[in-house]
């Protein structure tokens, strides 16, 4: 009962700078009282500033109507596969926010924060322990920054091993998250592809066969976008160990194998975690994140600045590294997230933690076996974390694409799977229930997945149309970007 | 519902009980949970591992209590200033922010449910492009410096030039960022203490506003001196200061880079944080991260009428999950809610407020600072006009003035002594807002005169 | 976007007990480790408890739907008259929820407790200004706990003047709120009703001709519930002293005359006033309000218990009056409602109150301008902060109640306004904008009454079916009182 | 949106401006908004108010911040009950009242819009029906004391007798609140020290469970007691305890009152408080406050299907804004969301969890009795089963131990040496719940301790 005007009206039609007028304001700023000092040249000065004017209660109003027009996971099963949407305690919110923390200015000297300092380094550890990686920082503000520490920290490596110049390139399976090779191209390396077999492995030939002193690093999601283990992983380490080069780990789905196995024990060297999809801290729509760098020993030198310490005397530093890649951030990254993610841990200990691997692979076989036959699976074998299904046979005998699924799944109140990722599932619906869902929802979920499946042999043109219940229709993304509007303007005629 | 029954959940963050995965087990068709993990390597499972036991809400809430007892009373004088301000956040930026639909969604990838951080994101992106006078704003980056960082990048893609120069004084971790940044594509960084030295080996010349010692910066000449080689200058500012300074893009100015978390809540020792990242046209689809579109639906709606106005991710073609090793940055989790606070923030002052807090900063730190100037053994160093923060030179060395400041209960300014800049001999450096308590700055004028008497 | 399963679900069919499942639970309680002391007898303990149990997801999700099927303030006009709905201002949920204020014990010394003594001292002073009552208890915890207040301080004022055996009567205006008579009958006095002058205004020659030893005293609520002012209020107040008798006045609507004219100065003797309506802190769906009671110098001691007073060294103390009524609670009423009023006051300032009031006559009159001519005004002139139309006409030529305008205003995404109230205007529309709301929303409430008068004679169908956009659509409240079903019970076949 | 405009909002809370107010009051027909006052007595009129003049929301925040700042600390060790206990209450519950579409709602007269609040309201009365064995509850009332005085008037109404009977100990602001109730009435109240002086003329007899010395009371037999004479039996119930202990109903009581506001959030002094009001069936009808039902749609959903499930206030013929002077109370606006945060509280611990919080109370209480029985010179008078509150009598007499432990920083409990029960003779009511920290506890007996040492 958020909404404005419900009904037909255009609300996105007009934004807060549409809304309220001239003279109103939200907030008074206290007068200056004193002596006051003139101020700079008029040249330096801004002569205009179109901001809105509205009320504090109609600017109450606004956003709040805005956020009706939004889905959270506190709105319903949000089964956005890679992307680990579960439950956010309302505690973690509570803690990071205690004025103790938050009111921490960023430059204060450490005896001042040793609180903060603290929980970040019991927080470093326990993730030290969990990944079997013994050096950590939580520097990255999120999963793509980690990995540009990871890979950076790579370059250093190379660079002290005289190698810089000859390993100039990185292979990256084609089932990699977009921000591996991203990532590689950004540190300067070249992306070779690696074809993924047909099981839905790593193509350990292929990798074989390209492993050579032009190879600074393979880039590997573990579990893989499928789903997947990646079997023998241990053992393509060694090879990649012997041929010179380093395995890099993209651990954003920690929340599979936590506490189950250790990238370290594995071989990996080094590891970048998204705290907001495995330590369940809130994701905002986008962000903040935290995607904390984990390595090994060797790989220690190169973490990136900060890196939480405990001196001899028991107090808590944050210190640059002997061959630092520098600094990722001005100050310390997200330290709020950190915080919450710090409090999940806590909440959950070692055996909470397993829970969480085990349920979750649990929700998404479940989900798996129900609505095996209403649609194709085209690595049809246990999953992990998540499931990847393919709406191929949807698309071919009805005209249905996965997109038009995707949607009509808003009419039935669930936030839709990832679509069309990864790219080499035909039509994908990558589904990740997560641990925090009830077996209810997931039977819930798995009705409507297979109401829609029935919905698109018998009516097509519903599905094509959907969604038909949410706040506003399909829209017209293709113009967006042919003609880009991106921000306000001054509407023409009234200036 | 009935009296406790054994085999209860796991945990309270997970549903799930002990009949439920029985009967789940069953329809999967394994034994138990471990049948599930066969793929991982057995000779590694179930690792041993040291993490502390679980804590109830409770004990958790006592831990953190304490813990956050155990870092300085923030309520107490503090003078650090140096990229992060204490700021006036109005009460509805954070009770807005706190409405769970936006703080737990994910990116809005399906826009006909994620209206709300859609069209608040467009919000945001022009609030930021009117503060900076820039055409387009992505949806915001990590912080100001990797923001900065990767202005630098963009400018070496579009000018196709291997270098960039950044001016002093700036923020020293904007320095280092900026390094870190650009080693990988291997691009040079030159430090330069006069725009006199930027060439046509550069991209761009960054300029912090206000400078890193507090000055305000007359970025009009800089940017004719740059864009006379054909460099692109960035602008490094804060979007407080805007609401009193001249727009970077008025002035001249290709990109906008700039700190948002001091004005979306508290500074949390640094972060989260909010990288403002804007520039001219020209730019659009070079720029890294999100970007926010406005649109139209495709089909009237059901109720009839024309098609409705909605918002959409756009120009994904320049980002990571689609053009991969191509893309224009590798970003795809940033800083949204932070960017929500921030833009409610601005929204809430509006036109008038903003100019009105910047103006109250500027006469509150030139007020402390001429109380100080008039103190027997201090100096207020000054090269020009400035805007909240201000260097003092008192009649100790600078580390010694620091530490008397301390016992006496005061968190003095950043120690800037060592820096080359001749007026920052010697001297700390001192921040006042609009939001430092007037006792405070009473009792920083006490202390200081109390230390100057006894040296 | 709160909906579990938008559509068509019965999703208030399903209460917290019947979700969730047996062994699952929102939080932990900490185990006991120190030694074990026996229980009591079991005959003293519980042998079975039925809540709900659900993980925290499950609740958070529950009661975030549940969020969704209101309607507040924050949600769009509210015009509900008499109850004055508008913005009520974040900043003061901030500052009464400061450790300092939140976490003090109810019997905290007074020397501990400065903090919150000293804004309650000011909180009181400025009642008293604002009233001209010279004497304030913030003790009640609402508007009818407050006349309860007022009446029974009249009651033993009575006694000590040896006339409560005589005075047994009290003259309630029909006008008045019902809380009135309720009271005053809960007090032990016999209730004359009063009826309303042609023009709205109280018919003082019925007072007159009522006024004798045996009446107790007069209530009026000042402004009336028609939202007029009850002109030569001050003369009847002169003829009820005269008569032996006191004024009690209804304070509930002072945001209509802040400022502007002050019950003491009138003759009144004592006065409620309803800090949830006139100061805006928020009613939260029925509470908690706070009700002070103001009163004359002849009065105050009899005023309940506690009394806020400075002592001579500036100690702020709770104290008891010397003939005083008695406390009306354990402890020492809604502390944390008083602080919210009590900032609302300090933002305000004098120049604000008179502001409020200002606006919220100007923004009635608008709408009372506004929709002239298009429902009748039983009472046509000028009003102060609301307006009571009727809506006879609507009824008379098209069958169309009331009740069919409040309902299909909502779907035009209003809160209906107050209806059937006061009882003494036919198919009555009471209509409080308050000087929250900005004139585009005045006039699109009125824009919608006025396509509501108009779909009544075209469509009075439609109207009879309203709302027709609503979470939930009419409800059978005549059923619900016959067979009355008031809490949930284990459905009968599970169990 | 132009640049500041002159004549803005007079306040941000007030959104007309002045060029607003022009436009209105043409359409008005009047010329200023004086002229909208001209009923008023003109010589009365705008009377001179002495008010401080208005505080912008920093002004405001930093004042009242410094307020909350002169309170005692309240994280400091403090023993204080006697009817505020300290819980500890999850996080979610504050998170979800604070929603503002809770929040920021009136009473739910339309339904249609208002099921959030209704259909928690049902699940309050559910979960109060459940703790208490009553059949009906209300919405809640005031407070503990309000809710008891307001079962007195039922239990005089139901028997038309003219006298009400309270056992101590009770809770001292019971008894005030019960007289200034049965005041007006002209109804008598009898303290009684013992159930057996209970007699025909009392409508009924109220007993508090524990009772204010923190005894767990056997209701079974002054149930027996009082049906004799056809007294009604109300119980006074902190529903905390009613975790571990037998359910009022079960044990025979007819009306069960308690205080909701510790299991609701923080004390604040005590208030927002929540007075719990239940009963058997056959009062249903003679309940004062607001009930809701349980009902059915009128027609068939627009989308067709079975009419749905819904809420609405119901048996609205006993409340005073129908029936008037003939109304079961005056009560109308209560303490709504105060009943949701207990309602989420108790549904957030659930059966298991509120009975293990219970027990884990009791042990923390026993044990630190246990530990101050240990002391040399301090004794623990009890009477038989308590349960989180004991009487402690040391080496001094009461007020002056009080004063010793507030010198050490303790927070005593209450002194209660003055009250007519042997055991409270020279007593201290010391109060240790799940949610006191085990810190306090060790600085109590500390003190204790070395109080006893000095003695
Ligand atoms: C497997 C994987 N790697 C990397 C990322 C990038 O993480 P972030 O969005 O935090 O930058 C994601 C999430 O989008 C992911 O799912
Ligand atoms: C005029 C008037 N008097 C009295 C009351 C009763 O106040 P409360 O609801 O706070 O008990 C109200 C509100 O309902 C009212 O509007």
């Amino acid at each position: 009962m958020s909404a404005l005007r419900p009904g037909g009206d255009d609300f996105g039609a007009r934004l807060s700078f549409d809304r309220g007028g001239p003279g109103r304001r939200a907030v008074d700023v206290p007068a200056w009282n004193g002596e006051a000092t003139p101020l700079p040249d008029a040249r330096l000065l801004r002569d205009s500033l179109r901001l809105p004017e509205l009320s504090q209660g109609e600017l109450v109003r606004y956003y709040t109507a805005l956020s009706a027009r939004n889905y959270g996971i506190d709105s319903g099963t949000y089964p956005l596969g890679s992307c680990t949407m579960k439950y956010n305690p309302k505690v973690d919110d509570l803690v990071a926010s205690l004025p103790g923390f938050a009111g921490a200015h960023p430059q204060t000297p450490a005896e001042d924060a040793q609180g903060t300092l603290r929980t970040l380094l019991e927080l470093r550890r326990g993730l030290a322990e969990a990944t079997g990686l013994p050096a950590v920082s939580l520097a990255p503000a999120a999963g793509a920054q980690g990995e540009l520490a990871g890979v950076l920290m790579i370059t250093r490596a190379l660079e002290d091993r005289g190698e810089l110049e000859t390993r100039r390139r990185i292979l990256v399976p084609d089932s990699a998250h977009g921000t591996n090779p991203a990532t590689a191209a950004m540190a300067g390396f070249t992306v070779t592809q690696i074809p993924t077999a047909a099981d839905g492995s790593l193509d350990r030939a292929t990798i074989e066969q390209e492993l050579d002193e032009s190879v600074a690093a393979v880039m590997v999601t573990a579990p893989n976008t499928l789903g997947l283990w990646e079997q023998g992983i241990e053992e393509v380490a060694g090879l990649i160990h012997e041929a010179g080069a380093y395995l890099y780990g993209d651990g954003a789905n920690l929340n599979a194998i936590m506490g189950r196995v250790r990238y370290g024990d594995l071989g990996f060297d080094v590891v970048h975690l998204n705290l907001h999809k495995s330590f369940s801290t809130p994701h905002g729509g986008g962000g903040p994140g935290a995607g904390p760098v984990c390595c090994s020993k060797e790989l220690a030198p190169y973490l990136p600045t900060p890196v939480v310490d405990e001196c001899e005397d028991g107090v808590v530093q944050l210190t640059a590294p002997e061959r630092s890649i520098g600094q990722l951030q001005q100050f310390h990254g997200n330290v709020g997230v950190l915080i919450r993610a710090y409090a999940y841990m806590r909440a959950l200990g070692l055996e909470g933690l397993r829970a969480v691997s085990g349920q979750a692979e649990l929700n998404a076989n479940y989900l798996r076996a129900l609505l095996h036959g209403y649609y194709d699976l085209p690595y049809d074998r246990p999953v992990l974390h998540e499931v990847v299904f393919s709406g191929s046979r949807q698309r071919k005998e009805h005209g249905v694409r996965t997109y038009d699924i995707a949607k009509r799944l808003i009419d039935h109140g669930f936030h839709p799977p990832t679509v069309y990722f990864p790219l080499i599932v035909d039509e994908a619906l990558m589904m990740e229930p997560t641990e925090t869902e009830p077996p209810e929802a997931i039977e819930a979920l798995a009705e409507a997945m297979i109401a829609i499946a029935e919905e698109a042999e018998r009516d097509p043109d519903t599905l094509h149309a959907a969604p038909l219940t949410a706040p506003i229709g399909r829209l017209d993304e293709a113009n967006a970007a042919r003609r880009p509007v991106l921000r306000w303007q001054e509407p023409e005629a009234e200036d | 519902m009935a009296s406790p029954a054994p085999g209860g959940a796991p945990h309270p963050y997970i549903p799930a009980t002990e009949a439920d995965r029985a009967r789940m087990l069953e329809r999967v068709g394994v034994a138990d949970l471990d049948a599930l993990f066969a793929d991982l390597p057995a000779a590694m499972r179930d690792p041993a591992i040291d993490l502390p036991p679980a804590l109830t809400e409770p004990e958790l809430i006592a831990l953190l209590e304490e813990r956050a007892g155990e870092n300085a009373d923030a309520s107490q004088p503090n003078f650090l200033g140096a990229g992060a301000y204490r700021r006036s956040i109005p009460a509805v930026a954070a009770h807005l922010t706190s409405r769970s639909e936006f703080v737990t969604a994910y990116t809005p990838y399906q826009p006909e449910i994620s209206q709300g951080t859609l069209q608040s994101a467009f919000e945001y992106q022009s609030v930021v492009c009117e503060l900076t006078g820039m055409n387009v704003s992505n949806t915001g980056l990590y912080d100001v410096a990797s923001a900065t960082a990767e202005a630098c990048l963009l400018a070496t893609r579009a000018t196709r030039r291997g270098a960039v120069a950044l001016l002093e004084p700036i923020h020293p971790g904007t320095i280092e960022v900026v390094r870190t940044y650009t080693r990988g594509a291997g691009l040079r960084v030159d430090i330069l203490t006069s725009a006199d030295a930027v060439s046509e080996e550069h991209a761009c010349l960054v300029v912090q506003q206000p400078d890193f010692l507090g000055a305000i910066v007359d970025l009009e000449p800089l940017a004719e001196a740059a864009h006379e080689s054909g460099v692109l200058l960035v602008t490094v500012a804060d979007p407080f200061a805007l609401g009193l300074l001249r727009s970077p893009g008025d002035a001249g100015a290709d990109i906008v880079t700039g700190e948002g978390r001091d004005l979306a809540g508290a500074p949390a020792f640094g972060g989260p944080s909010l990288g403002l990242f804007a520039a001219r046209s020209p730019f659009m689809r070079q720029m890294p991260g999100r970007i926010v579109g406005r649109t139209k639906e495709l089909h009237e709606p059901p109720e009839g009428g024309e098609p409705r106005t909605g918002y959409v991710l756009t120009l994904q073609a320049r980002e990571q999950f689609i053009r991969r090793e191509r893309a224009t940055s590798n970003v795809s989790t940033a800083q949204s809610l932070i960017a929500l606070a921030f833009t409610i923030t601005v929204q809430a002052l509006g036109p008038q407020g903003l100019r009105e807090a910047a103006e109250l900063c500027y006469q509150r730190a030139h007020d402390a600072a001429a109380r100080i100037t008039g103190l027997p053994g201090y100096e207020v160093p000054v090269r020009g006009p400035w805007f909240q923060e201000f260097l003092v030179r008192g009649p100790l060395p600078a580390a010694e003035l620091a530490d008397r400041l301390r016992e006496l209960g005061i968190g003095p300014g950043l120690d800037v002594s060592s820096r080359a800049e001749a007026e920052a001999r010697d001297a700390l450096l001192f921040a006042v807002t609009e939001a430092t308590p007037d006792a405070h700055v009473d009792a920083l004028v006490d202390a200081l005169a109390e230390i100057g008497a006894d040296a």
